[in-house]
């Protein structure tokens, strides 16, 4: 009877052959607050500063401040009920809309909004960054040598989704 | 101008939010001592020069943050 | 040897090129004392100066500058009067400075090209419409004229706006003042400097104050590049470096200095024939006499003394223009440039006298100075020289705070956090 | 009449690639290659505008971004576009402007006449009278002469991009000294980004003839070509220098195309860690009388025109110099067969000069200036002063008064220019922290000179980047540079009768200067902005340094000491659409969406931008105006039941051991005796004392709470709490994390609500015992936990709804659904802030920072022991005083009338004017009472219920009667509410 229902469910497909910009519905966020000596022992080694990503065990665990760390798991994860008491727990599943962005121009189409080095180079699989897209916060995780997910606040990402497309214009078929 | 945010590196000024000076010490509530609120919430140094104060990486890590920028070129010191 | 300017003796010197034109206003060596001094050059010290001479028979008056007369923010700003004020103290001080704009070019005898070409601030939702109604009535009680307007007047008016499907937020409505408007900003400090002058005051450039000299409680004198100067009183107006100088009279004072950016794009024929104010982000626009869009927004949101600019500010603006005229969007940007503005808690100014006997402080100007420029220069000569506050210059003492007088005309609180 | 023609061979033009364009509608041709203006000189229009003040006949000047002359309208909607810097393409249109009706005959030239009224500042000397605001009767008429081109009031029709980009070392130029150091730079395996505002990489050696110059540039543009970590932008150029290195560079595309999402342009905002300026030079004019005559342009121009375009004047070119550099363009041109005359201001000539030129047969005037050009439409005849005077014939006059060093990007950081006698310019002032220069920016002139000075900086600035590794050196083509010697003229002691220009653009002559000088504009900034010197779209690049050379000499003051105005950016005009790019329209700001977006679109919702967000205002159902439908949707909720969407409520996750401790310090009510389960009211101050904004706050769990905000304030409080834990009670273990987009709302309200709910959740025990008044209960319906709040703005038994937000579509639909034999039905904000208004809720427009706790009548939920933020200046005095403007309900009492937002109040007996006793915040139509009821603030407050007052509204002649009451209209005593 209830449904998920995605933000982007009525936004318009972009087409392309050399970039596919996209949702990635279904996964599960977990904000975790906490010492990561605590918290590692169920999750697996967390990143050591912010900015690092790692996938341990299906989920992808990120360092998102001093002491708080994303976990993305699988879209039913049952990581929630397993941490430590102590460690303060705020599911964030709906909040973010994941957008993928992947193909050989996706870092000229997301430096032409994101204030950041998308050089090969400067920004690497296996980082992420908090910035700022058209006004609004977003975390753009590379997970790839040309494939980005952003996650947008959900209230907002109709409104990313379609800059990136509009950016993405000059590839689009 | 790029602000060094402590967590995420250096970044453009347009990802943060400016927090005032923070060389002032907040006063203590519950002490009905309007004078010292007065002057902390009402006056301020602003000097030309050195400037302690706060940053929050707002469109970041959304933490705040002090650091010294020098109010009369705009350049960044050390985080005080 | 003063001369009036008019149309006439133009005609004259056309004929007899070889006469020159006398100087403006001269450039004396500084006397080693005064009865009054004025420290700063802007528009504001350089009216209190005259109408110190001029209502008050006080012409044994210098006025310090610490640059080159005009150099700052009434040199360097949008040029926008109004009087659309609605809080008890702000519409009638305002108000009395529009109407000495109507006068002004005649009684300096300098025309400062007041043009009471209009101001429309346009609103961007209904509740926002109806805030301005209640400024706008307040105005009318006040005898100020202002008229509402609904979103088909605003099109007849202003044509060439976004109303397309493709505007961001559509217009509701707005409201007008008529009398409100620009003057040509250089005209203001060169116009007060000239009939001050004329009136026996010194104006003297590049002589910048470093300190006082106090008499115990009392300042008696200023330390100045030029050498140390005396004055019975002294009245400080030197804007965004306010703290600057109270500071070396010991005075802490509610100002926090930010730079404000304005920008000028080349010279077109009129195609705006208005003042624009927008209620979606702050935004204004007019067209110069010279043809440039003068435009502006919000200060860049940190303190500094610096007189440029951050990028992202420079694009938020560039947004605001295109998106509200996308008549800009092809113009080109000629120049911008800073202001340092000394902001307040409150937003609204201080005119008055200070904890130390003989000193007088005006300053924290935010974003609208330069309007007041006749009014402020009005009340604080009248403040100096009475060693009182003016009727008009009452709500504006410095501390307000202490007592919860805050005129928080635009209900945004401490912009520290907020802008 | 023309004065100049196209050699039938050399060149850098494409002579296969003939390019079509049009001119004032008549069809010329150009080849692909040329620049506008240099088409335009081969197709021999000499004469191409008119001046700005007194419509004098003028042609093109340069051959490069200063150009003060040439500027023409572009394809109809691009006014002021400097002819040299524009591209030749197919089917371009230019339009001349600024003359009536054509340049050639131009009738506004009678200005010409009156020259002598339109002296500098004469405006300020007249238009005065008759009356106070006469003013407004001259402005009009100056207003149209003034403005050059014609803007357009269409949508633009191009596509604009802006974009990011980081690197090592950022060239600016390419010019030999550019090119020199990006490949040093780049050798070094440093990121480089080398951008060049020209088409093509060489700057000055473009226009040169040598083939050692031209191999030598080949050679390291091939090298750079081939380095990957070498990024080379033509058609760029560096607009202006932000702090921490932030340059901002606009980049024109060839082939734009809006539809293809192809931009025209590309705002780049680069960060470079280290920054080279390799600017280069511009040369100045000399000043004389009737120095603005069509054919008279700078000496380098003249041979950018004949090596890069192969133009040359038709006969005999006229030289006129006080430096060797304008001698390449005699013997150039000479050696083009073109008669050269020659003229310099020095007394003493080089000798290797002079033999060159006797050699080529050329004229020679040392010790000799202009007296005087002639010719109405183009130059025809040049009169001679000094040791020789003389006339001469000829079609073209060049001139060089020197060099101007581009300082400009230096000079955007603060950085003053300084004054260096031995080349008679401003060089750079010094450079930030890894800034450098190169060539002759630096006033180094020499091509030798400025190889090793670009191969010094190139490796200073790799090594600033990072780059250390000693990279090899540029080679030189071993030529051997000649000293650069220059007796500065400023301007001649005598200008006769004609008009001797300093600056073209805005028209001010040397006389200006002086009548500047005479009345006291002396300071460089007066001088600039009395006469508006240097204010035009070329930003005084031609005529600064002469003006202030000028006016020094006047001031006997050294040059140094005069200074120049201040440098701004950009470096040249800047679309403003393209600094703007896509962020404009629709795109201007993002909009957020509810999470129930797509529902309420399928429900008939009509939107209503609210700050950010697109709000549902009123649905179809109910009527197809905003001023019917929110009644119908009111009367729904009173009578039945009603669902609006409220997921726009900012929500915080409050967690911690010391959780209960920080709310009770944020609010000024209580929070730590609040039960779990249960929801509380809640109130925050600023430190000021003054409201901040409201809420309500549940109590999930011992050490979890759930908050939320006004729709509006929601930002500004969650900062402010993240402010207090992380920098000033950074002792309290309290995380904060928003949860405004994780969890969608929606309100339930009505007396049929709890049925509604009922049918809903048929699971859940939502009786009034379970879920009371403030309760809050999680049921799960398909395995979601939803979290229901009994919580009322309405002043209904009412629920507020919380959801996950991917569920909230399909619950909505759900409610709607199986509450459908209830009546239920969607409402939207209109009516949301009307229900509020009758029961007495302070909302946005009441809480806007000027009022106090008491104002809002909420003084008694402050704890009077507690501390809490705010509290201290809260009772401050005025803030406390009796008669404050405190909130009151305000009842109609003229039925066939209307109250209005806005209003202002009066009593009854009081004058109406002056500021009144208090005004309306917010007006609705009461279902309940059938009339017009209004929350307002008046002075004294509910101490005046049952008064009757005047509403004033003279925007529209209004004054309405109407009376204080409470603002509580209905349910006083909240049985609705408990029911
Ligand atoms: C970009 C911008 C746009 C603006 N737009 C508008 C607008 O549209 N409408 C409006 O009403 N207002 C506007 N303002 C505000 C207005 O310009 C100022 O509030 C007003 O000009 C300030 O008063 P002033 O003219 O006396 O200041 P200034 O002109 O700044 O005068 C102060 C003078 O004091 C001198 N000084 C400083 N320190 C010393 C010292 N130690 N010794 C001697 N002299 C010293 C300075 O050099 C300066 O010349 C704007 C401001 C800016 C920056
Ligand atoms: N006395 C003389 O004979 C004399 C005088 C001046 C220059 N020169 C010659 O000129 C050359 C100087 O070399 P150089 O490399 O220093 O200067 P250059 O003039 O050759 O090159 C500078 C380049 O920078 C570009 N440029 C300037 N500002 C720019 C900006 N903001 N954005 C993008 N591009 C910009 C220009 O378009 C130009 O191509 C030498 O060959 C020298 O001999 C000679
Ligand atoms: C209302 C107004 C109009 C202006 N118009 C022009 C203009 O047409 N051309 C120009 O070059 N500068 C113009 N300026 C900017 C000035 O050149 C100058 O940048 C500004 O006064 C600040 O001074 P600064 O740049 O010397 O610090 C204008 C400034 C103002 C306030
Ligand atoms: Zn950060």
């Amino acid at each position: 009877m209830l449904d998920r229902r995605s933000a982007l469910a009525s936004a318009k497909p972009y087409t392309s052959s050399v970039l596919q910009i996209g949702e990635a519905h279904g996964f599960s966020l977990l904000q975790v607050a906490g010492l990561a000596k605590a918290i590692s022992p169920i999750t697996g080694k967390l990143p050591v500063k912010v900015g690092l990503a790692v996938t341990s065990e299906g989920r992808t665990l990120m360092r998102t401040g001093p002491n708080q760390f994303w976990i993305i798991g699988p879209e039913v994860d049952d990581i929630e009920t397993k941490l430590p008491e102590i460690a303060i727990i705020t599911p964030l599943s709906h909040s973010r809309t994941r957008i993928v962005i992947e193909g050989e121009p996706a870092r000229n189409v997301l430096a032409k909004g994101v204030p950041l080095d998308f050089h090969h180079s400067a920004f690497k699989s296996g980082t992420f960054a908090m910035t700022g897209l058209h006004h609004t916060p977003v975390l753009v995780h590379c997970v790839g040598e040309n494939r980005f997910e952003i996650y947008a606040l959900r209230t907002f990402a109709v409104s990313v989704y379609e800059w990136l497309t509009d950016a993405a214009l000059e590839f689009a078929r | 101008m790029r602000i060094p945010c402590p967590h995420c590196g250096q970044r453009d000024v347009g990802e943060f939010r400016y927090g005032g000076d923070a060389s002032k010490a907040r006063p203590a509530h519950g002490t009905g001592d309007m004078k010292a609120w007065h002057d902390y919430y009402f006056l301020f140094d602003n000097p030309k020069g050195p400037h302690d104060e706060y940053w929050q990486h707002v469109l970041g890590c959304r933490q705040w943050f002090k650091l010294t920028r020098n109010t009369a070129t705009n350049e960044i010191g050390e985080q005080p | 040897m003063f001369k009036p300017y008019s149309a006439l003796a133009l005609a004259k010197h056309a004929l007899s090129p070889d006469r020159p034109w006398p100087r403006a206003w001269n450039s004396p060596e500084p006397k080693s004392s005064y009865d009054a001094i004025v420290i700063g050059g802007g528009g504001h010290g350089l009216a209190t100066a005259y109408y110190l001479a001029k209502n008050h028979g006080l012409t044994n008056v210098a006025v310090l500058e610490r640059n080159y007369i005009g150099s700052g923010n009434v040199g360097r700003n949008t040029t926008i009067i109004r009087s659309n004020y609605m809080i008890d103290g702000n519409t009638q001080f305002f108000e009395h400075s529009l109407k000495l704009w109507e006068g002004l070019s005649h009684e300096l005898n300098f025309n400062c090209m007041v043009s009471h070409r209009g101001q429309v601030v346009l609103a961007v939702s209904p509740a926002q419409l109806d805030t301005f109604a209640r400024r706008g009535n307040i105005m009318r009680l006040n005898g100020i004229d202002a008229e509402l307007l609904d979103r088909g007047q605003v099109m007849k008016l202003l044509p060439y706006l976004d109303y397309s499907k493709d505007a961001r937020w559509p217009i509701y409505g707005g409201i007008i003042q008529e009398r409100a408007g620009t003057v040509r900003h250089d005209a203001v400090a060169w116009g007060y400097a000239r009939a001050a002058d004329t009136l026996g005051v010194h104006i003297i450039e590049n002589c910048e104050v470093t300190g006082f000299v106090m008499d115990g409680d009392k300042a008696v004198g200023v330390e100045t590049s030029r050498g140390k100067i005396l004055a019975g009183k002294i009245g400080i107006a030197v804007a965004g470096h306010s703290s600057h100088v109270a500071k070396m009279a010991g005075l802490r004072v509610p100002i926090e200095t930010h730079v404000l950016q304005a920008f000028v794009t080349e010279p077109v024929k009129p195609m705006v024939d208005h003042v624009i104010s927008w209620g979606a982000e702050l935004f204004y626009l007019s067209q110069s006499d010279k043809g440039g869009m003068v435009f502006g927004g919000h200060i860049d949101g940190f303190n500094t003394y610096t007189q440029r600019g951050q990028f992202p500010r420079i694009q938020t603006v560039a947004e605001c223009a295109v998106s509200l005229l996308p008549l800009m969007s092809k113009l080109r940007l000629l120049r911008h440039w800073g202001g340092v503005m000394d902001m307040t808690p409150d937003g609204s100014p201080f005119i008055g006298r200070t904890e130390r006997p003989n000193l007088y402080f005006n300053g924290g100007w935010c974003y609208q100075g330069f309007k007041a420029t006749p009014a402020s220069g009005w009340t604080f000569a009248h403040t100096i020289a009475h060693d009182e506050e003016h009727e008009l210059n009452r709500a504006y003492s410095l501390d307000r705070f202490e007592k919860g007088r805050e005129l928080d005309e635009f209900g945004i609180g401490n912009w520290t956090y907020k802008q | 009449m023309t004065a100049f023609r196209r050699l039938d061979k050399g060149g850098r033009i494409d002579r296969e690639k003939s390019v079509n364009f049009t001119y004032d509608g008549k069809s010329l041709g150009g080849f692909a290659g040329d620049t506008l203006a240099s088409a335009l000189l081969a197709n021999g229009k000499t004469l191409t505008s008119r001046s700005f003040k007194y419509h004098r006949p003028r042609g093109i000047m340069s051959a490069g971004v200063e150009e003060p002359n040439g500027l023409f309208a572009i394809n109809g909607n691009e006014p002021n576009i400097p002819a040299t810097t524009v591209d030749l393409v197919e089917g371009l249109a230019a339009q001349s402007q600024n003359a009536w009706p054509s340049v050639d005959f131009d009738l506004m030239a009678v200005n010409s006449f009156a020259a002598p009224l339109f002296q500098t500042g004469f405006y300020y000397k007249t238009f005065m009278g008759p009356f106070k605001k006469s003013w407004m009767f001259y402005e009009p008429f100056i207003r149209r002469a003034a403005g050059i081109g014609k803007g357009s009031c269409e949508k633009d029709p191009d596509r604009y991009e802006t974009a990011h980009e980081f690197c090592d070392v950022l060239v600016v130029g390419a010019g030999p000294a550019g090119l020199t150091t990006a490949l040093v730079a780049g050798r070094s395996g440093a990121r480089v980004v080398l951008v060049e505002q020209d088409l093509e990489l060489g700057g000055q050696l473009l226009s040169e003839t040598d083939r050692d110059f031209e191999m030598w540039r080949t050679t390291q543009v091939a090298e750079l070509r081939s380095l990957a970590n070498v990024t080379i932008r033509t058609r760029t150029t560096a607009q202006g220098l932000y702090d921490d290195n932030l340059v901002v560079l606009l980049q024109r595309h060839e082939n734009h195309d809006a539809a293809r999402g192809r931009p025209r342009q590309t705002l780049i905002s680069l960060r470079s860690k280290a920054i080279i300026f390799a600017t280069g030079a511009i040369e100045r004019p000399l000043v004389f009388p009737n120095n603005d005559r069509p054919g008279v342009m700078l000496a380098s121009a003249l041979r950018t025109y004949l090596n890069r375009f192969a133009i040359v004047p038709l006969k005999r070119a006229l030289i006129v110099t006080n430096n060797d550099t304008a001698y390449k363009t005699a013997f150039d041109l000479a050696e083009a067969g073109i008669a050269v005359t020659m003229a310099d201001h020095r007394n003493v000539i080089p000798s290797d000069l002079l033999s060159r030129a006797a050699m080529l047969g050329m004229a020679m005037f040392p010790g000799t200036g202009i007296a005087d050009v002639e010719g109405a439409k183009q130059v025809t005849r040049v009169q001679l002063a000094g040791n020789h005077s003389a006339t001469i014939e000829c079609d073209v006059l060049a001139m060089s008064g020197g060099w101007n060093p581009v300082v400009h990007l230096t000079s955007h950081s603060g950085i003053k220019p300084v004054y260096d006698d031995a080349i008679a310019a401003f060089v750079p002032g010094g450079y930030a922290k890894n800034h450098f220069g190169a060539g002759a920016v630096t006033g180094k002139f020499g091509f030798e000179s400025v190889i090793k000075d670009g191969n010094a900086a190139g490796a200073d600035a790799a090594k600033a980047a990072g780059f250390d590794k000693p990279a090899t050196p540029v080679a030189t083509i071993g030529a051997k540079d000649r000293a650069y010697k220059i007796s500065p003229h400023w301007a001649p002691k005598t200008t006769g009768k004609g008009k001797a220009f300093v600056d073209f653009q805005s028209d001010v002559t040397v006389k200006d200067i002086r009548t500047a000088h005479d009345e006291g504009y002396v300071a460089v900034e007066h001088l600039k902005r009395y006469t508006t010197l240097g204010m035009g779209t070329d930003q005084g690049k031609t005529s600064n340094i002469n003006a202030i050379g000028l006016m020094a000499e006047l001031r006997e003051m050294p040059i140094s000491q005069a200074g120049t105005t201040t440098f701004r950016p950009p470096y040249t005009g800047l679309a403003v659409g393209a600094i703007a790019g896509r962020t404009v329209g629709l795109h201007f700001r993002p909009y957020r969406l509810s999470p129930l977006h797509d529902a309420n679109k399928a429900h008939g919702a009509t939107f209503i931008e609210a700050g950010l967000w697109m709000r549902a205002w009123y649905y179809a159902w109910a009527g197809s105006t905003p001023e019917t439908a929110y009644i119908r949707e009111m009367e729904l909720v009173r009578n039945g039941v009603g669902i609006a969407d409220i997921s726009t409520l900012g929500k915080i996750d409050v967690q911690g051991p010391d959780a209960a401790e920080f709310l009770n310090r944020v609010y000024v009510n209580g929070f730590a005796k609040l039960p779990v389960g249960r929801a509380r009211y809640g109130v925050m101050l600023s430190d000021d004392g003054v409201v901040l904004d409201d809420g309500t706050t549940t109590r999930i769990a011992d050490i979890h709470y759930y908050t939320t905000t006004t729709t509006a304030q929601a930002g500004e409080v969650m900062s402010w709490f993240e402010y207090l834990l992380q920098t000033q009670w950074t002792d309290l273990k309290v995380h904060v994390t928003s949860l405004t987009d994780e969890w969608a709302g929606m309100a339930v309200s009505g007396p049929k609500s709890r049925e509604a709910l009922q049918l809903a959740f048929p699971d859940a025990d939502v009786s009034n015992e379970n879920l009371p008044y403030m309760g809050c209960l999680d049921v799960h319906l398909d395995g979601v936990r939803i979290r229901i709040l009994r919580l009322s703005f309405s002043g209904e038994l009412a629920y507020e709804v919380h959801v996950p937000a991917e569920y909230a579509g399909s619950l909505w639909e759900h409610v709607l659904k199986v509450a459908e034999p209830l009546g239920i039905r969607p409402y939207g904000l209109e009516a949301l802030a009307s229900l509020r208004i009758e029961k007495g809720h302070v909302a946005g427009l009441e809480l806007d920072h000027r009022n106090t706790l008491d104002d809002l009548g909420l003084g008694k939920i402050a704890g009077k022991e507690k501390s809490y933020v705010g509290k201290e200046l809260r009772f401050r005095e005025a803030l406390q005083a009796p008669d404050r403007w405190s909130l009151v309900g305000i009842e109609l009492m003229e039925p066939d009338k209307k109250l209005r937002g806005g209003s202002i109040l009066f009593s009854a007996g009081d004058e109406i004017k002056g500021h009144g006793r208090g005004y309306i915040t917010s007006v609705t139509w009461s279902t309940e009472l059938k009339k017009f009821i209004a929350l307002g603030l008046y002075q004294g407050g509910l101490k005046h219920e049952g008064e009757d007052i005047i509403c004033a509204f003279p925007l529209k002649n209004e004054q309405v009667k109407a009376r204080i009451v409470s603002p509580h209209f209905i349910d006083r005593e909240g049985a609705r509410l408990n029911a």
